[in-house]
């Protein structure tokens, strides 16, 4: 079996996730202060109840919640589904399906207490069932990585089920937040198929019509279980492949809202009068990184003093910075923004200087440079230009291949032949969780082609002081130390830069700063339209 | 006789490129009188079309028209109304009603036939359109259209050529205008159905009182249907007389060429044609003075000193040439005795081809969907043989089989059934290199001189390409010079050797087509139609250069054409063909005195011939209906339709060809009692030998 | 008079009758400019180096998205790279595409439509059925599909291009060669005993390909229309050398801020489209002498 | 007449067959795993070996064809792997879009070419003629979706006239549908007025010198009654046969005017599917194409023959 040494984007974020965006260094409250002043965008008014709230959406609506897979995006799905709690910008964990919880320290367990009286919107009441099979399901399935792979889960009476870890986890406290409860019967009734088309959950809105690549709406449930003061009737997120439409849209007027990190459409919200709000959005940071991902040992990019040279001296990252983004991205040697709680000044190492990049790779045995791959996804074409004209400065010839998302899952995990090493830029948009799995399998009509741990020795053994830490301190040491050696020293992982996105909102379109849930979109009850 | 139009002085310029302009009609006058019948005679590119266009405004820019145009019933001259105007869209179609030559595209081929004759009525006369469509049927009767009511609906490609020429006439008659003008009608016509239509529009003129002007280059047209005569040549009128007047003493040079070019039906076989020499006006480049000039035998130089003028020679005759009428009158004595003999050829014994029972069956697929619903016998049991040195006449009307005949003898098809014996090899069985070997002997020229020519291949190689094919040659010197002498030998100037066919005219192009088919010294060539797509003075010298050749070079010929009298003039002996079977067979003199096959009599009577009195003298035979469809075969004789003397034998059985002495045969049961009776011979199944 | 005819007759062949084809080519006008116009962008291609005052590829840091100024004419792309030379350096990707496109979809056309106006029958019937299916799929789905099997290499996308005219092509030749077979002189060279393969070589194939010429430069600009699609779609030829097509969907974010970044590449690509199509109208009325005379 | 449209029914059919044929073979070859598509793509080794099963990977590709065709001719096109739907649920209504809007602008490209290739030709060499030549010849080199961002900036960014997007069935609402369709109908028409106009003005040039026209005029026909009656009649014969091939165009360049103003169209849906190789969803997508397609030149055929009785039937 060919040993690969592959580092993938397995980075160990899991557990600081909430803490992404949020200012506060300090990770353990990982909560965003309090904003200072009002709320940024309309000033707030009287709640009112009415009104039709359109949401753009550009990515095509995949497939919605899938009970046997965990970490599904619900950008579209938080009017509907809610979790156990919810962790909102005021700091509090305001409790929401479960009534309240206790976490047992030693005994690594957590006693859930749900709420009595909610029912789904297929009429199905919410009780313990279906929280265990929620668990259950993706323990079966294998993919409960990002919780923590709990060992057990007990039902102990209708409304409280226990959820057992066998080692402690920093993972497990937080699972609270991120755990959706499905209705059983609506999985097991209608099949995987359909509950993947339709939405049954227990929020405030229930789907009413949903074509793909056209819209999703929602209109308000009267059935819910807390009382609806305020609210749009419906909820629509419509479908725009063509940015330049959906700042049409909003400029016409037929959207609510619209977050845009394109520097032309920023440009022309602000001459239109409307004010960008991004302080504490946390749906809006999207962090651009390059992977290096080289299986094969004579590949000039296998050779750490060359992957140093390049990243630190031999690309003018500032600049690969402010022209991609059109002037509102910015660089830093750390993996995610400098908000991030691990985040340290110190890191800043890589300071653009060819010649001595030259030099290092003269010393690396290449003088006159070598070739190389860039793979990319659409629409990063403008990343891959600025890397290859710094790259061509020094020497380092490369070809730009545009590959699909998919594709790219398969060429990192070397299946398709003819793929030995790359550079792989990508993007990373911080709402989602990271991927945590620390190895990859990957398979073939032949069997399973090759295994292969993501880092070598050291690379694992720092992975592990992380996901042992007590305490967030801890962990975010240990974080730093990883960050340190994945970026600095063995340089297969180059942040490029990261872009804050901007959300504006129209006149008419009202939300409470308390709207925002850290990591999950946005409370349905807490965002409301003037009715005209 | 009242002037229903005059027109004077029209002149009608066409631009050559953006600077310079050329006039085909320059100066035209002439008068249109109640009544009476005109014919407009001259050449291609005369400017006779163009004149009668330019009367009813029809010319197109950039083309334009100058001159005084006065029609009865509108006061000052119509030209000045313009092209669109009312005054003039009424005169069009409403006084004066024209039919064009070619039938096939003359009528609109997606709207039905009687709507376009609606459209005409509606027009001119007003009348609401169930009133029109009335009108419209009893014109079609009126032309003779056979049972109208059905076939008002119909659209023009269900129509064969004589019946659409006669919808035209019911179209533009039914507007009642006063005058018709009749541009090259029966041009594409057969000779039968040319006399049916024109013997149709002279009963209606005279019924109507309508004033007919013949455009035509036949000159036995005017002389049967025509009063008074307009001769035209390179845009002007050279001559205009009473018709009697005009054939008895013909005064300017160019209308004695013209009478003196074409061959007559009733001239013996002794003298040669007299061309007019030299190309056809080009209208690029016209010269100012006489446009004759060229090709004027009698030229001197007088001639060039200017324009001359229309001048009056006698009581209604004018006559346009500088030199005067007795200078012209004793220049024509000395060159009357020069007239050529033709040159006399010794036509061998020894059979050159032989066709025994030929049979060539074309299947006919019916619809988009190709299925056979039916055979055409194109060629159905034909047997005859040419001798070397003989010139061997096909004659009869379209759809006889006389080019699949052609087509067979080449081998261009593969003969259903029958053997094609050259030189006592049976071509038919030939393949691969004997066929080529006896291809070299056997060459064909083709009736359009403009697709008979690669466009893309330059003169010389066009000739020389079956040298080369054949191997004639052995070097390029010898191929050149070969070239040359093949060019000179068809009359053509071997300096053009690398122009391209669409620098040519129609006559030097089939020239170059004889020249290729005698590229491979060739002991038989098959003529299909090669003159009747040229102008009558270019005919001539075609003519009398095959004749030389054949006369020189000992070669056979296999003349096919529908054209009588040129075919009697070539040909040694004549077979008449009917729906692809040979009616009668005869030496050419014999066949003309006194033809047998009661077709031949009809065919031979409707033939113009371009003498006033001899036409009037001769018996003119009144031939009913139209040829029959190709596809349903009468079972007995195929002409007993139309025949006058039909008998119940002749519907159910086909006759033989029967030898009557003297190298005469005939198909028909009218000789066979007779046959019979002088033979003493019962109606064997055998053929006779042809 | 005489002399004149004497004096047309020296003339050799064909030179005369060039000159005769050159005159009839830019009797119109318009032709004239259309014809100029494309040699015009020809010459720019080929000497794109000379022409363009900046490599390209060379991104001046900082000056991106720079409107026009003395030193970018254009202003710069949203890299900081001279816009101008991009469009110069476009053309020659641009043309070579769309010529390379065309040579080989007409190539291989013209041959199919020999071959099944020679066999006929059987042979005939296949090649049309053949060309009906490949004229029923969408052609934006042959082409993705061709792209993720070939890979998007400028040969490639030639290729791929090609894929969709050649249809069009084989049924044009096709009907050509139809109509040349029943006319006199090929029967004439038939009856003299021509060899079969030198009767097409000498006299079928030169007059059955004037119509081929004429729609193969009208082909170039629609193939380079088409280019430009494909990159609006992410699957046009790689980067860096970007033909105008995949310039124009590059710029398209900034159409509203920066517009000439956008229509300095569509004119270019509307200019060499009008001017490929005029001069393919001059090219068929010059081959076809009667229309000759009808054209202003 | 019949014996025409069934035969050629019968030709249309075996052209789709040999399409969807074609396209199965095509998307075969296609590098990306249809596996990985379906399930995703951390799956164990295992789970991939049930699901190549499961997709009859391990037949040969005619088996496979074969038992793919028989479903199809049962009606069922499988489900999206993206979407998880009925294939027909959802391609339906979005075919139903793509057509319509093709449809429409084929006519609005057919009478607008018509109009400018008959004044072109009427006026010939007039400045008439070159200015709509040259007119025509631009609309025709402009970039689809370049024409439709221009409109998007001009009607919606400057002057917020029309709607940005969307799509509305007209008897739902149908000053929202038209007003929804204006600009989308402009940009998809407009490329195809251009060869219209080039083939109706060549086969007007030819028409009017035509022998019958003569005859028309010497009937004394007002003129415009001789341009409309019969240049214009026969002039179209040869045009027709545009349309099949037109409507070819429009079905396939539809989707860069749908991506730009967002209309539920075809277009985004097989961008997707083939980036996505969702299998199921490219075949039915391009074999009801190829479908529409051959009606389209069929309508074309029997039209042409409708028109022009010099073709005879029976």
């Amino acid at each position: 079996m060919k040993k690969i040494s592959a580092l993938l984007l397995a980075l160990c974020m899991a557990l600081s996730l909430a803490a992404c965006g949020s200012k506060d260094p300090d990770t353990t409250a990982s909560l965003p202060p309090a904003p200072s002043g009002t709320e940024s965008g309309a000033p707030s008014t009287a709640r009112a109840l009415g009104g039709d709230l359109v949401l753009p959406f550009t990515s095509t609506m995949g497939e919605f919640f899938n009970p046997y897979k965990q970490g599904n995006l619900i950008e579209y799905g938080w009017p509907c589904y809610e979790p156990l709690a919810q962790l909102k910008p005021d700091g509090q964990w305001h409790p929401c399906l479960a009534e309240s919880w206790e976490v047992d320290g030693e005994g690594h367990t957590i006693t859930v207490k749900l709420r009595q009286g909610v029912t789904f919107h297929n009429g199905d009441t919410l009780d313990a069932d279906d929280l265990v099979f929620t668990l259950q399901s993706r323990l079966d399935y294998g993919t409960a990585s990002a919780i923590g792979n709990p060992s057990a889960v007990e039902k102990v009476d209708d409304y409280t089920v226990r959820v057992r870890w066998d080692a402690f986890s920093l993972d497990y406290e937080l699972w609270i937040l991120k755990e959706y409860v499905y209705s059983k019967s609506a999985v097991e009734d209608n099949g995987l198929d359909w509950i993947l088309n339709n939405m049954v959950g227990t929020g405030p809105y229930v789907m009413s019509e949903f074509i793909p690549d056209v819209h999703l709406r929602f209109t308000r449930s009267d059935s819910y279980w807390r009382e609806i003061e305020s609210g749009p009737d419906t909820i629509t997120f419509q479908y725009f492949p063509e940015e330049t439409t959906r700042l049409a849209a909003f400029l016409n007027g037929e959207i609510g809202t619209i977050d845009t990190i394109q520097s032309t459409s920023i440009a022309q919200l602000e001459a239109a009068g409307f004010v960008g709000n991004s302080e504490y959005n946390t749906n809006n940071i999207t962090h651009y990184y390059v992977q290096i991902l080289n299986l094969d040992e004579n590949d000039p990019l296998a050779d750490v003093e060359v992957r140093r040279a390049l990243y630190l001296h031999g690309i003018d990252w500032d600049y690969v910075a402010e022209a991609a983004s059109g002037g509102l991205g910015h660089h830093n040697d750390c993996i995610g923004s400098e908000r991030m709680a691990y985040y340290s000044p110190e890191l800043e190492q890589s300071a653009y200087d060819p010649e001595k990049a030259k030099q290092m790779l003269a010393d690396a045995g290449y003088p006159d440079g070598f070739e190389t791959v860039l793979y990319i996804y659409p629409g990063l074409e403008k990343d891959a230009t600025l890397i290859q004209a710094d790259l061509e400065k020094i020497g380092v010839r490369s070809t730009v291949e545009v590959v699909d998302a998919s594709v790219v899952w398969n060429y990192m995990t070397g299946y398709v032949d003819g793929v030995e090493s790359g550079i792989f830029p990508q993007y990373l948009s911080y709402d989602s969780s990271f991927q945590t799995d620390r190895f990859i399998k990957f398979n073939s009509p032949e069997g399973a082609v090759a295994e292969h741990t993501v880092w070598d020795d050291e690379g694992v053994a720092l992975w592990n002081a992380v996901k042992t830490a007590k305490t967030h301190e801890e962990q975010n040491d240990a974080l730093r130390a990883f960050v340190e050696y994945y970026v600095l020293t063995d340089c297969t992982y180059w942040p490029m830069y990261n872009v804050e996105g901007k959300m504006y909102y129209q006149e008419d379109v009202h939300y409470s700063d308390m709207a925002p849930i850290v990591g999950a979109g946005y409370d349905p009850l807490e965002i409301w339209m003037d009715v005209k | 006789m009242k002037t229903l139009v005059r027109a004077e002085h029209i002149v009608t310029t066409f631009p050559v490129d953006r600077k310079r302009r050329f006039a085909a009609v320059d100066g035209v006058s002439l008068e249109l009188r109640r009544g009476e019948i005109v014919g407009l005679v001259g050449e291609s590119g005369s400017g006779k079309s163009v004149t009668s266009m330019s009367m009813l405004q029809l010319i197109l820019p950039p083309g334009k028209v100058e001159g005084k145009v006065f029609v009865d019933g509108f006061e000052g001259d119509t030209l000045a109304f313009g092209a669109d105007s009312d005054q003039v869209r009424q005169i069009r179609g409403g006084k004066i009603g024209m039919i064009f030559q070619e039938p096939m595209t003359s009528l609109d081929p997606v709207l039905t036939v009687g709507r376009q004759i609606q459209e005409n009525i509606m027009t001119h006369l007003h009348l609401p359109k169930a009133e029109a469509k009335a009108r419209a049927v009893e014109m079609m009767k009126a032309v003779g259209i056979p049972d109208p009511e059905t076939r008002f609906g119909q659209y023009p490609s269900q129509f064969s050529g004589g019946m659409r020429q006669r919808i035209m006439i019911a179209m533009v008659l039914a507007a009642e205008p006063d005058v018709l003008i009749a541009d090259e009608a029966t041009t594409a016509l057969d000779v039968t159905t040319q006399a049916l239509i024109l013997d149709l529009i002279q009963d209606l003129a005279r019924q109507r009182d309508l004033t007919v002007v013949i455009v035509t280059h036949n000159l036995g047209l005017i002389a049967r249907y025509a009063d008074r005569i307009y001769v035209m040549y390179g845009g002007n009128i050279v001559e205009s007389a009473e018709k009697y007047e005009l054939f008895d003493h013909p005064i300017h040079p160019y209308t004695h060429g013209l009478l003196a070019a074409v061959p007559r039906l009733d001239a013996g076989k002794r003298h040669m044609l007299v061309p007019i020499e030299g190309l056809p006006p080009n209208p690029a480049d016209l010269p100012p003075y006489c446009k004759f000039y060229d090709r004027c035998p009698y030229r001197e130089e007088a001639c060039t000193q200017g324009p001359c003028a229309l001048y009056q020679a006698g009581e209604g005759h004018f006559v346009r040439c500088a030199l005067t009428q007795e200078a012209l009158a004793d220049k024509r004595g000395r060159l009357e005795g020069v007239r050529r003999l033709m040159p006399d050829k010794t036509v061998s014994q020894e059979i050159c081809l032989e066709v025994k029972d030929l049979r060539m069956d074309f299947p006919i697929y019916r619809g988009l969907l190709k299925q056979k619903v039916g055979e055409v016998h194109a060629v159905d049991g034909i047997s005859l043989h040419v001798h070397a040195g003989e010139t061997l006449g096909v004659v009869g009307e379209s759809g006889c089989g006389k080019s699949t005949l052609a087509k067979c003898v080449m081998r261009a098809l593969k003969p259903t059934a029958g053997q094609i014996l050259f030189h006592g090899e049976d071509l038919g069985t030939l393949t691969g290199r004997k066929l080529k070997r006896a291809r070299s002997k056997l060459s064909m020229i083709f009736q359009d001189p403009f697709s008979s020519l690669d466009p893309r291949q330059t003169a010389g190689s066009i000739v020389g390409e079956p040298l080369k094919i054949h191997g004639l040659v052995r070097d390029r010197a010898q191929y050149d010079a070969r070239v040359d002498e093949l060019l000179r030998i068809v009359g053509l100037d071997p300096t053009f050797r690398d122009r391209l066919p669409r620098e040519f005219s129609g006559g030097q192009r089939q020239r170059l087509g004889i020249a290729r088919a005698l590229a491979s010294e060739p002991d038989m060539i098959v003529c299909d139609e090669p003159i009747s797509a040229l102008d009558v003075s270019i005919q001539a010298q075609v003519i009398n250069l095959l004749i030389d050749l054949q006369a020189r070079l000992k070669i056979a010929y296999l003349f096919i054409a529908h054209d009588l009298s040129v075919v009697k003039h070539i040909s040694d002996r004549i077979v008449v063909m009917y729906l692809g079977r040979v009616v009668e067979l005869a030496p050419a003199e014999r066949l003309y005195e006194s033809p047998l096959h009661p077709y031949t009599k009809a065919l031979l009577s409707a033939v113009p011939v371009s003498d006033p009195h001899v036409d009037l003298a001769r018996e003119r035979i009144e031939l009913r209906g139209e040829v029959p469809s190709v596809m349903d075969h009468p079972a007995g004789c195929a002409f007993c339709g139309r025949c006058r003397y039909a008998m119940d034998r002749c519907r159910t059985e086909a006759p033989m060809l029967r030898d009557q002495g003297d190298g005469r045969q005939v198909a028909c049961f009218l000789y066979e009692r007779e046959a019979g009776e002088r033979d003493g011979r019962e109606g064997g199944t055998e053929h006779g030998e042809a | 008079m005489r002399e004149k005819i004497e004096a047309r007759a020296a003339h050799s062949g064909r030179g005369r009758r060039a000159r005769q084809f050159l005159r009839a080519l830019f009797h119109r006008k318009i032709v004239l400019v259309g014809s100029i116009g494309t040699i015009f962008f020809v010459l720019i291609a080929l000497f794109a180096p000379l022409v363009a005052p900046y490599d390209p590829n060379v991104i001046d840091k900082g000056a991106y998205l720079l409107g026009m100024s003395p030193l970018h004419p254009l202003g710069t792309d949203l890299y900081g790279r001279d816009l101008f030379s991009r469009l110069v350096f476009g053309a020659r990707v641009s043309l070579l595409t769309g010529v390379t496109a065309t040579l080989i979809a007409a190539a291989a056309g013209s041959l199919l439509g020999i071959v099944a106006a020679y066999y006929g029958g059987i042979v005939d019937k296949i090649l049309l059925r053949a060309c009906e299916t490949l004229d029923a799929i969408p052609y934006i789905a042959l082409t993705m599909a061709l792209v993720a099997i070939l890979g998007n290499g400028m040969l490639n996308m030639a290729v791929i291009m090609c894929s969709t005219c050649v249809p069009f092509f084989v049924r044009m030749m096709r009907a050509s060669v139809l109509s040349i077979l029943n006319s006199d002189y090929i029967l004439a060279a038939k009856l003299s005993g021509q060899s079969e393969w030198k009767l097409w070589l000498k006299h079928i194939l030169p007059n059955s390909v004037s119509p081929i010429i004429v729609s193969a430069t009208q082909n170039v600009g629609n193939t380079i229309m088409m280019e430009s699609g494909l990159s609006f779609l992410g699957i046009g030829i790689s980067v860096p050398m970007a033909s105008w097509g995949a310039i124009i969907s590059e710029a398209r974010p900034y159409l509203t801020t920066h517009p000439l970044y956008v229509l300095a590449p569509c004119a270019c690509l509307a200019a060499l489209i009008i001017c490929l199509n005029l001069f393919g109208d001059g090219i068929r009325d010059a081959l076809d002498p009667s229309l000759r005379g009808e054209t202003a | 007449m019949v014996k025409y449209i069934s035969s050629r029914i019968g030709q249309m059919l075996v052209t789709v067959v040999l399409v969807s044929f074609f396209t199965y073979i095509l998307v075969d070859i296609m590098p990306k795993d249809p596996v990985y598509a379906l399930y995703g793509p951390n799956i164990t080794q295992e789970e991939y070996e049930a699901g190549y099963r499961a997709l009859d990977l391990d037949k040969p590709l005619l088996v496979r064809y074969g038992m793919w065709a028989s479903k199809v001719l049962r009606g069922d096109w499988g489900t999206s792997y993206k979407h998880h739907m009925q294939v027909w649920k959802l391609l339906a209504p979005k075919i139903a879009v793509t057509l319509y809007l093709s449809v429409l602008s084929a006519i609005v490209s057919f009478a607008v070419g018509i109009l400018l290739g008959a004044v072109t030709a009427v006026k010939r060499g007039k400045w008439q003629d070159t200015v709509l030549t040259f007119l025509a010849n631009l609309c025709a080199s402009l970039p689809s979706f370049v024409v439709a961002l221009g409109l998007l900036y001009l009607f919606c960014i400057r002057s917020q006239l029309l709607p940005t997007s969307g799509f509305t069935w007209p008897w739902v609402d149908f000053g929202k549908h038209v007003r929804q369709l204006a600009m989308p109908l402009f940009a998809l028409s407009l490329s195809g007025v251009a060869s219209i106009c080039r083939q109706t003005r060549s086969s007007m040039l030819e028409v009017i010198r035509q022998d019958y026209i003569r005859t028309a005029r010497s009937k004394g026909l007002r003129e415009r009654v001789v341009i409309v009656g019969h240049v214009m009649r026969n002039a179209l014969v040869p045009v027709i046969t545009l349309l099949g091939n037109r409507l070819a165009y429009f079905i396939g360049g539809a989707m860069f005017v749908e991506n730009v103003f967002s209309i539920p169209g075809t277009g985004s849906l097989m961008v997707q599917s083939i980036n996505f190789m969702d299998v199921p969803v490219i075949q039915a997508f391009v074999v009801l194409s190829a479908v529409v397609i051959s009606l389209a030149y069929l309508v074309t055929d029997i039209l042409y023959v409708a028109v022009d009785p010099r073709i005879s039937l029976d």
